[in-house]
Order: C-alpha cells, then structure tokens, then sequence
C-alpha cells in the first residue's frame, strides 16, 4: 500500500482471505505473548492461514495502520477500541485474551517505605511508558480516586525496558507503572519493589476497583463483518494458544518462544512469563463488566472519552462470537 | 525573515538583469525594496493556497483523522496558548524544548567546529579518527537517545546530549571540509608573513572555512531541535516532544501538527539569527555572493 | 570610419561601496571601436579600464549613458565576443586541451572536433607538451596563455583583452603579439587590447587611447600611423613609432602623477 | 577504508615535512606506504584499547545490564549470524534495511544535488523557498516517519521516505551552498565562452559544488540507514531496525550494541565506495588538497 | 664576496605529474646570494623561476641537493624571508589597510603598532585612499601593490620577488622601483627579483641570472657594473646599460626559443 490514500471507505476490504498482517504493539513484551506463541505454536498455519506479525513498541500507530488497512488486526490494549469509537472509528476486540491490565505499579526500593500506596503519589515523579499510553490512563486513576489531580505529581515518560530501569536507579521517577520483564528484572535485582500488582484478578479489582481488559486482538468492523471466515480461524488458533499456556509450565512457555527473547537472561524470562501468565484467561472471551469498567476508568480521564461515556456504544467495541464458537 | 541565506544573486544572470540594474546606486535601494516584497507576496500566496486546499481536501476528501485540517490545527493552537496544555503552560514546554537545543547547539557546534577545523588540518590524526567519526555518525539517535537516558539519566542532560550529537556531525563534516579547501597560498603567505600555526588558524583557516561552517550551522539548529524533541520522545516530564507524543497517544493529530509548528517556528527564528550573525561575518564578501547590494 | 561596432556613448559605472557614497569607476566615457579596428588603451593602473572592458563584455551594466555594440544596446553578452580577462579564470578540473576546447562545445562543435581544433591553438601558443596537463601544474605564465588560446580558438568578432602578456618572457610576448596580428588581420574583428606597455600599444594598435585617472575618461586619442603588415620588433626601430611613443608616454605621465596624487588624498 | 575522505595533507605543514620529502618520487609511493600502515597500526591500537577496557570495566566496575561487555557483543553476533534472529536470517534483515537505506539515499542524494544547485542559482525561487525548506527540516524525523507510515504504509515505501527526508537535507543545504560559491570568473568566462545556462550549470556549477556535494555525501549513507532504522522502529517486521528494537525489549543491551555495530559496518562499506568515487571524480585537484600523491 | 646567504649546490625539483614520470621543473641549480646584493632572474616562462624562490622560501622541499640560507639547509621557512608570490594572495576577508598590517600582526605587534606601521606603506604603495577597501574592490595592479606593502612593510633581510611590477602601468611601476631600491639601499637584505622586463632586471640588480629553459638551471650570470645609488629611469640610457642588455638578451632569445621547441615536441 503507497501513496496517499483515504482509508474511510477501503479499511475493511484489504488482504486476501489467508493472508492476514498482525501489528503487535511491542512483540517481545510478555503481555502480548500469545500472538507470538501461537505462530511458534503453528496454529495459524494449522488453520491454513498465512499470518505476518509486525511491531511496533509504543501504542497508537498500530491504529492508524489498522484503520488505514495496511494490518488487518492489532495485538494490544482494549481500551484502544473505545477511545477510538469517540474518534468515529469502529474497532472491536474479537479475542479478549486478558480481563487484567498486566500493569504493575513499581516503587524505587529507595522510595517503599514513603510510598506505600497511591495516596502517596502527590509531589511524587510517576513514570508510564508513554503520554496517552494506558500505563499513563491507569496512573492517573489510581492517583484521582485518592482526590488528587494532575497537578500534584509529575507525570514522567520513561519508557519501558532499560530506560525505566535507569530511571528508577537513578532517581528520575519515584513510581512508575509497567509490565513484565521490566517487572522481573527490577524485582529480581531490588532496584524495586511492587506497589500495585495488577496481573491478578484480585490485585486488579484491589487498585482499580473491577476489572480491566487488555491485551486483545482486535480488528477493522469492518473486516470482521467482510471475512468472518477469516477471524474465526484467528480466533480458533489464539484461542487454542490460550489454552495450550494454561496447561503448560512458565518454563515450557519460554522454551516455545524464540531463543532471542531470552537473550536478557533465561532466569529473568521465565520469571516474567510465570509472573504474566495469570493474567491470560483460557477462552479469548470479554467479560461484560469488566469493558464497562474499562469504559469507567476512560472516561474519567482520556480527553478523549471524558464526558462522552454515554454516547460510546460498548456493544460494537467487542464481540465474544468467535471465541464462543471456537471454543 | 530567514531568506537571506538561501537567497543570492544569480551571478550567471548578472548580465541578463543588465537592464533592471542599469540606474544607479539610490535606485537599487528601492528596487531591493520592492523584490522583497514581491518574495513575501509569493510566499504568502503560497501559504494560503496550501492552507485552503489542506482545509478543502481534509474536508471533503480525505480523513480529517490522520491529516487533521488548518482550523483544528488552529483552535488546538489557540488552546495552548490560552488554556495551557495537558503538561501545564504552552511557555514552559517551549522553554523547556528550546533550553535544551539551545544548548545542545552550543556545544554540538563549538565541538564540531573546532574539531572540524583541527582534523581538517591535522592528517594523520584524521586519518585515524576517520573510521571511528564516521562509525559514530552512523549509529541511529533514537537508539542513542535511549543510551543517553541510561548514561545521563531522565534529566535535560540527556536531551542535550542528543541535541548536541546531531548537531555536531553536520557541523563536524563542513568545518572540516572547509578547512580542507582552504586555499594554499593563503596559507603560505601567512606563514611567509611569519604565522605561526595558530595565527594559521586563526587567520586564515578559520575565515575560509567560514562560508562552510555556516552552511552547516544554516541546518543546525533545525537538528538540535529534532534532538531534543527526539530525546523527549525517550523520555521526559515536559517539553514540545512530549506534547507532540502526547497527541499521538491520544489520535489527536491536530495536536501533533500544532506541535510540529512550534517546533518550526521556533526554528525559523533561529536561521533568522543565524543569517543576521552571517551577514556580519562575511560583510567582506563581493555583493553577488552574498546577495546584498547588487539586485 | 565605418559605423562603430562598439560605442560607449557618457558611459558611467559607479559601484556601491560597503558604507560610504558610491565608487565611481568610469566617468561619461565615450569611444568609438569600428570593425577591423585595433583599439590600445592605457591608463594609470586602477583608473578603470578593466570596467571599460566589462561594460562593452555585457557582464556589468553602466550605470549611466549608453554602451552600443552593432548599434544595438548591450543588455546580455553581445554575440561574437571574446574577452581575455586580467585574472585567471580557466576551469581548475579540466586539463589544458579541454580548457581551450570549451568554446568551441559550448558553441556546438563535437567533442572530437573541438579537441581537434583546440590542440591546434594549444601548439600555437607553444604549450603542445603540456596538453594534459592541469592549471595547478602551470606556470603563471603558462596559465595566460592557456586562456589566450581559449579566447581566440572561439575567432570572436569583438575581442576583448586584458593585459593578455603581462605575465610572459619579452620573447614569447613578441611571438604572441605577432601571431595575434597575424591571426587578426584580415577578419575584420574589432579589438580592444589593455596594457600597460606603451610599445606594445603602439606596435599593435590602429589608435591608442589614454585614459585618465579615475574616474576613467578618455584623456586622448592617437592615431598610429604605421603601415600594415607589422612586425612588432622591427617597427620598434621607426622614427614614427618613437615620436608616438613620446605624445603618449608625455599624455599618459600626467595622469599617472595625478593618479597617485588622488590615491593618497581620498585616504 | 575509508580514511580517504577524512584525510589530508596538512598544507600548512607542508614545509615542516620538508625533510621527509626531499626525496624522489618512487620514493614517495614507499614513505606513503609505510604511512598507511602506521595508521592502521594506531587504529587497531585504539580499538584494542577501547575494547579492553570496556571489558574489564564492564566486568569490575559498570554494571553490563545496561552497558553490555566485549565478549558478550560478539558472542551475540557469532550467533546471529550461525543461528540467525528471532525475525529469520541475519542477512535478511541486513538485506532490508539495505535496501531502504540505498533507494533513500539514491533518491535523496539526486533530489538533494538538483533542488540544491537550482535553488543556488535560481534567487527569488530560493528566497521564496528558502522559509519553506528551513521549516520542514525542523520537523522531527521521527514524528516524520509516523506520519509517512499513515501516508505511504508499512511497507518498505515509508522506510525508503524517511530515509530518503535525512539525506536529501543533509545534500541539499551543501549542494545549495556549493553552488553558490561558484567563482563568478569562472562564470563569466564560461558565458563568454558560449555557454548557455544549462552549460554553465553543467560545466562551471556542477564541478564547483562536487567538493561540497561530497562533503554530506560521506555523512549521508550513515544518514540513510538512521531513516531506515527510525522508520523501522515505528513499524515493521523485518530489518536492523527491529532487531535492535527487539533487543531494547527484551533487556538484551548486547544485542543493541551488536545492531549497531552491523549498521556501523554498513555504513563504513559505504563510505568507502563514496571515497572512491569521490577520488575518481576530483582527480584534477592540486595534490595538498586530495592527499594523494604528496605524503 | 661575503658569505651567501641564500645559496643553492644542484637543488633539482621534481613534480609528481598524474600518470606519467615525474616532472622535473629546476635541475641541478647552483646559485649564491650574498647579503645586501641585488639578483635579477631573468628566463623563459614556465622554464623554473617560481618554482626556485619557492625552494628558497622553504614551502617546496628539493628533490635533490641542497638549499641553505645563512649556511643551514632550509627546512622549514628561514627567519626573515619575504616573499612577494607571483599570484594573488591577500586575504578576500581584510580590508587594503588590515592586510598589510598582517605581518606585523603575526609578528607581535599591538594592533594599533602594526595598522600605524601598515599605514605608512599603504601610502608607499599609493593605495592611502584605498585602505579601508576589500581586495575585490580593488584593480589589478592594486591588488599587486597591496601585496608588495605586505610583503615590505616586515622588512625582510631576505626577499624573493616574483614579478612584483607586471600588472604595473609604465609610470607606476618606475615609481615603485625606486620606492624598492631606496628601501633596500643599506639595509643589507639579499634579494632575489623574478621579472620578464629585462630592462628592470638590469636597472635593478647588482648580477642577472638567466636560466635555461625547463628544467631550468643556470645558464649565465651577467654582472651589472652600474653605479649605485641609480635612478632607475636615467640609468636606463647609459651606455653601459645598454651594454648589459645586449648581452643578456641575446643569451636569452636562445633558450626561449628553445623553450618554444622543447614545449611542443613533448606533446
Ligand atoms: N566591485 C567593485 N567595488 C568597488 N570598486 C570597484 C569594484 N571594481 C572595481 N572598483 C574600482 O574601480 C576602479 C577601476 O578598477 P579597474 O579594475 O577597472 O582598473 P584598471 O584600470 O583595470 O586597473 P589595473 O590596470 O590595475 O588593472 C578602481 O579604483 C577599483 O577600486
Ligand atoms: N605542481 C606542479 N605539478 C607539476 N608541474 C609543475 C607544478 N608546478 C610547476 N610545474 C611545472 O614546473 C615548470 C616550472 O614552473 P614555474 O612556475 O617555476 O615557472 P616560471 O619560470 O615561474 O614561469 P612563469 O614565468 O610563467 O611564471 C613548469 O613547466 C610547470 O609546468
Ligand atoms: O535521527 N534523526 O535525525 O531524527
Ligand atoms: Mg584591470
Ligand atoms: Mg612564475
């Protein structure tokens, strides 16, 4: 695809029926996992489909690409979906893989004993991986259902993997919201300790007040409703995915994905793996609560969503049936 | 603003514009005056075509979405500057942005200067260094500036710092080059006039190599600029880049456009300076080179 | 005298200078160069003859007054013309022969061709040997006559030159001067020919003009009644010449006394 | 390789190096070799210095999470290239950044070169321009290589754009430069000559600017493969771009170290084909200025 | 004879030429200087002058033999050489005033010192209205004279001059010559004058030297028995300097004829 285009009326019709591209908003992160698994697995292929995975480490550009039809599906967060509805785009979650933000919210071990929970957070630095990212939606959450606004901490973009680490070492943030294996490696060499852990259910329902859904494929509606065939095999091979993790070991998980993955270190990549994989469901399926709390969380401080929760139509932001029949 | 260096007589057309030039001094003057403005016109003109047929196409053709349109552009404009942005005033990001590139400059172009200059002149040492420069020059910025967070931490100093790297080798390869090209018989003259090596330099190295210092520092500011915000992308509390990522991370692709014209002016103002110290500096040059007097 | 074919008519060519008011350069000059006529000019050195010369070349416009070349008013460089200048000007990258052959391929010919034509004026100009070489490995006056010969392999109607032997050994200067004559005669090309040798004006020219400090005006005319065809050395030894060279040698002195009198006083 | 550029004889020191020189010419060719190898002797030494002490350093002192060791790099590229990536074969990857990073620098180069001699002789189209141009090489190359994503897709297109953005401001600001520094004789001559417009572009400008044109050259190749890596960095399944962003997820600094070290290779490669062009191109040149013949 | 102060035993020069054998420039010159004396170096163009004084001068290294000045091999550029280079080279960048104040500058002196000192021979050189002028403002031949001031004013004890008067006016140029002679008379520099103008060559040194033509050597010296202090315009009418120029000219002829047959049979 070259040259300028207009995307609106096109989004949905490219890419022939087993040819799909997959844009995977940071492949190596634990998080998004299953979509790399899956290809090491071989069920795209068992399923006859000819599936490209690309990445891209940080957010919103796997959306553009989604919408202006160079990828036809995303691996990222759900929460992406609603936002983009209020920009008029219609974009739906077709395997909801994670009811739990996988997020963890990290201390400096300098700071644990002065920060001790979000109430802590004012005049504090507050690292996300990026502005508009959901670690930066999630930090203000947690901060404002303590009362406190944007202005009595700082929020510091710092990236993820070893620009965080650095960060946190060296004073930049105080706190900071991220994932496995920045996780791990922080835990493991006591540069931090976990404040929040949101890669339970029950640490989730603790910080955030209910459940919120993350790491999803989700396509163009448009697509979906043209190539039903199609997400249905998606479906089918992630969801077998999901079900292969949960009856195999973190170890087994790890030996599955490419060797590059571990080039950290081994130790530190299954920690991360046995660490994240909890917060994988086994069938790909969107619990309805846990969206409107999505939607809840949003809206209390997207600029995009706020004060349009009501208009915003969560029905057409997922559909459960793939994963339903795939299961 | 800012034409003056990319703007010079045609010496070739000298004759060609015989007959305009034909009045005398007095007249020119005023002839000056007038091409000025017949070179504002068109880049007036040009602007406003553009802006309307931006506002046109977003509008009725293509996807507002990703192209954004002038007016939204605008009222985000508009926004900034008075309500503040998400990271508090419009000021402070500019602030922020520009005390990094300004400094980034500063030190990426001393260094590139002298550095050029001493390795232009020095063979064998640029022959060894050769290798080592160019690997450096190669090595991608986003990449370095995730290193320089690393080394130098979240603070102004890493933005800095890859201010300073892209702005240093586009100054490093002129100053050198220039000095280089420096004619040899000016060099001997001055040392048959008893230089020594410095007042070789400094005489006579240094002038030569003037014209293409600055040819490279015409650019410069503009890449000190894109280091910071470059190094803001990798991390920061404050600053253009982070607005400008900020947009991204939210689909407000007016905002990212907004953001990019602040940046842009903020450059234009800088080559304005840059020229106005030019011309200064090469006021010995014939008119036709430095587009002055002559129409 | 035939219609002119070069014509300043109160030529005057002022330059902006840095601060203060304009430099006059050339003052309400006005002379007259016909077809077939061989026009010296000397002056006091920095009285303006080279921005005579550009005047007439089309590469700087007067200020003032009129500059005709056929009648017609210069406005671009005049077809025909060749102009040798004061200064070094030939192309660093390219090797002698392909330096002489560039007006001829600017003007069309084939490469072959005006290599071919080139290498002739290359030989004429005694720097056969050196056909490959490039200017930096010249001798000053070695460069001269490279540019010599680009000038004249072009056979311009209009020649224009600039101390064209200032930089060459009395002996190669007179086999120049008269293979220019030579080369000349007959073509009924018009030259102007700046020097400040009073016996090369002399041996050369049909008339040679003085001019006058500067601002440059035509101090005087002198006609040179010696007979065609000459040869430079042996028309030294007229009585004629000798008597032409003391009214223009006495004219010129003047000027050249009130040249630096005014040097020294604008400071 | 590739010292040739950044390499010169010292014109000033011409006289110092007197005694060396008084030799005859057959001489020369041996004094230059031996010269040759003392800088290759120094090179190594330096190299063998810097990795040494990386590696000790790395192993008593800095912590090689973030700063990587020696050892660790090249076993790192001993396995990429027996075993391959996580995206495939090295030289895959190797092949696709190549392969944007020349279509950019083709097109950038000759985009460069031509806007840049036309603009240098062409005034009022420049001084209209010029405000233009300035402005959009303030615009930040990785915000620059998003919005090419959304306007030329993920493909290699955008890759070959973003790169194609660095080189051609890299060329075109010294192109530009350069032919504004023609010589006005030499000009003049030229059209005295017979030479139209074109000719004189041809023949007077063009030669005039190679000195300056191969100045950025040699930095824009490096330029070319940063693009290309930026762009990759914002999208992208195959390419050094990915691998080393590959390696900043997943905590793997050798790996970083390692990709960079492939670009750099790249670069250098080319940088010495540049050289040698550039050598064959100004052969005309006095020997002081092109090193070549004198020591 | 003192000792010489500048003296040349078989210095040969040869120039790396591209793709074919070396170019041998100078041959196996021997030559002497003694201080406070007057040498003229006459000889065809491109035979080899420029390229002795630039041995002398130190920036060029001899192929072979040797160079001394004051009895030490020159290798680096000898303590108080100056030296006039054939083309221009004065700085674009300097006003008239502020290039000649250049040595003075360079040699320590405050800058008022050196524009004070530089001041005095702008005015020498006739140029006092043009001090604050940049050299592309300036003629020709003023240019020459900003370079000759330059040149003068660290008042060298060992000068080298190559064809300082060429782009001289007749006038102008006898001017400066004696404005040189007076300056040099007593102060017991050395000097080695390049010229084409065989009549300045004679009127002006103590000994011409006339070389062969390339690879130039020395191919006679010819004293000149003139009395001093001379006024370089009557001395021309003596008998013995018409002597003189009858001599030197007719062993000049030879080997620029010479020089025309070898530059053309190379090629
Ligand atoms: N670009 C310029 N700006 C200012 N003054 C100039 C410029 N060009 C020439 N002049 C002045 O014009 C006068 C005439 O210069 P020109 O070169 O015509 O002299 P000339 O007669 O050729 O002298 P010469 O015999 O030394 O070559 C000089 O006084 C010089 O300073
Ligand atoms: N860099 C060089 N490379 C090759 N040959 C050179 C170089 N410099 C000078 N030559 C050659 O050396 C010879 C002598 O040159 P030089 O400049 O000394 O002559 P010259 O006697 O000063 O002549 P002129 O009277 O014309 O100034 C010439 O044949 C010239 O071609
Ligand atoms: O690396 N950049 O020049 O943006
Ligand atoms: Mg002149
Ligand atoms: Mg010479």
């Amino acid at each position: 695809a070259t040259g300028c285009r207009d995307s609106r009326d096109k989004a949905g019709a490219a890419g022939a029926d087993n040819h799909v591209s997959i844009m995977v908003g940071g492949i190596d992160k634990v998080i998004y996992l299953p979509a790399k698994l899956t290809d090491q697995l071989g069920y795209f292929k068992q399923e006859g489909l000819d599936v490209k995975l690309l990445t891209e480490p940080a957010g919103a550009q796997a959306e553009n690409v989604l919408i202006s039809g160079d990828v036809q599906g995303v691996v990222g967060f759900y929460d992406h979906t609603i936002d983009l509805q209020t920009k008029h785009k219609c974009v739906e979650s077709v395997v909801q893989m994670a009811d739990v933000p996988g997020e963890v919210e990290m201390v400096a071990s300098d700071k644990a004993g002065q920060i001790r929970s979000p109430k802590d957070f004012k005049g504090r630095k507050l690292g996300v991986t990026s502005p508009g990212s959901s670690t930066d939606f999630l930090t203000q959450y947690l901060a404002s259902k303590q009362g406190l606004t944007a202005a009595d901490y700082t929020t510091v973009k710092a990236g993820a993997g070893q620009t965080f680490i650095a960060a946190m070492e060296n004073g930049g943030i105080d706190a900071g919201m991220t994932t496995d294996p920045t996780v791990a490696q922080l835990v493991s060499t006591g540069k931090g300790k976990v404040l929040l852990d949101m890669r339970t259910e029950q640490g989730t329902r603790a910080a955030l007040g209910g459940l919120y859904p993350s790491s999803s494929l989700y396509m163009d509606c448009a697509y979906v409703k043209a190539h039903p065939q199609t997400v249905q095999k998606l479906a089918n091979a992630m969801v077998r995915t999901l079900k292969w993790i949960h009856a195999h070991s973190a170890e087994q998980i790890a030996a599955k994905m490419p060797a590059d993955y571990a080039n950290g270190g081994k130790q530190l990549y299954v920690q991360s793996v046995k660490s994240t994989i909890g917060m994988f469901n086994s069938d790909g399926r969107m619990d309805a609560g846990a969206a409107r709390n999505s939607l809840k969380v949003l809206g209390s401080f997207s600029p995009n969503v706020k004060g349009k929760q009501d208009t915003v139509d969560l029905s057409k932001t997922y559909t459960t049936q793939f994963v339903d029949k795939a299961s | 603003m800012s034409g003056e260096h990319l703007s010079t007589v045609d010496n070739g057309a000298v004759a060609m514009a015989a007959e305009q030039r034909s009045a005398g001094v007095p007249d020119l003057v005023a002839r000056r005056r007038r091409r000025r403005g017949a070179v504002w016109a068109v880049r007036l003109a040009a602007v406003v075509v553009w802006l309307v047929g931006w506002q046109l196409t977003a509008t009725y053709w293509i996807d507002p979405f990703y192209y954004s349109k002038p007016t939204a552009i605008w009222s985000r404009l508009v926004g900034w500057f008075s309500h503040g942005t998400a990271f508090g005033s419009i000021w402070t990001q500019i602030a922020v942005t520009l005390e990094e590139a300004v400094f980034g400059f500063a030190i990426g172009a001393v260094a590139g200067v002298v550095l050029g200059i001493v390795l232009g002149r020095a063979r064998f040492l640029a022959e060894v260094a050769a290798p080592f420069i160019k690997a450096a020059n190669a090595v991608p910025r986003i990449v370095l500036a995730s290193l320089f967070i690393i080394w130098f931490g979240l603070g102004m100093s890493s933005k800095v710092a890859t201010a300073m790297v892209l702005v240093f080798f586009a100054v490093f390869f002129n100053a050198f080059q220039g000095a280089r090209e420096v004619d040899r018989n000016l060099v001997d003259n001055a040392r048959i006039l008893g230089a020594s090596r410095i007042s070789v330099l400094r005489t006579i190295v240094v002038p030569s190599a003037t014209s293409w210092i600055f040819a490279s520092l015409h650019s410069a500011f503009g890449f000190a600029l894109i280091g910071a915000v470059v190094g803001e992308f990798t991390g920061a509390d404050k600053g253009l880049g982070l607005l400008i990522n900020n947009a991204q991370g939210t689909f407000d692709s007016a905002g990212i456009y907004a953001g990019m014209i602040v940046v842009t002016v903020l450059a234009l103002v800088a080559e304005w300076l840059i020229s106005t110290a030019e011309k200064r500096l090469l006021r010995w040059r014939p008119p036709a080179a430095s587009a002055d007097v002559q129409t | 005298m035939n219609d002119p074919v070069i014509e300043l008519r109160g030529a005057t060519k002022r330059f902006p200078s840095g601060s203060g008011p304009a430099h006059t350069a050339v003052r309400e000059l006005t002379m007259q160069v016909a077809a077939g006529e061989f026009v010296a000019v000397v002056g006091p050195t920095g009285c303006g003859k080279s921005t005579t010369l550009s005047l007439v070349s089309g590469l700087e416009p007067a200020s003032e007054g009129e500059v005709l070349v056929r009648g017609e008013r210069v406005r671009s460089i005049p077809r025909g013309v060749g102009y040798m200048f004061q200064n070094d000007a030939i192309l660093p990258w390219r090797s002698v022969l392909d330096n002489v052959a560039a007006g001829p391929r600017y003007r069309g010919a084939s490469k072959a061709a005006a290599r071919a034509k080139a290498a002739t004026w290359v030989e004429r100009v005694g720097l056969a040997g050196f056909a490959k070489y490039y200017p930096h490995q010249l001798s000053g006056g070695m460069r001269k006559r490279v540019a010599l010969a680009q000038t004249l392999v072009n056979e311009p109607e209009i020649m224009l030159m600039d101390e064209p032997f200032s930089a060459l050994d009395v002996q190669t200067r007179a086999l120049m001067q008269d293979e220019l004559l030579r080369l000349w005669a007959g073509t009924g090309a018009a030259v102007v020919f700046v020097t400040h040798d009073l016996e090369e004006a002399i041996a050369l020219a049909d008339r040679v003009v003085v001019m006058t400090a500067s601002p440059a005006t035509v101090k005087g005319v002198f006609a040179v009644p010696l007979s065609r065809p000459r040869n430079v050395e042996e028309v030294r030894l007229t009585a004629e010449f000798l008597e032409i060279y003391r009214e223009v040698w006495e004219s010129l002195r003047v000027e050249v006394a009130r040249a630096r009198e005014e040097a020294s006083r604008v400071g």
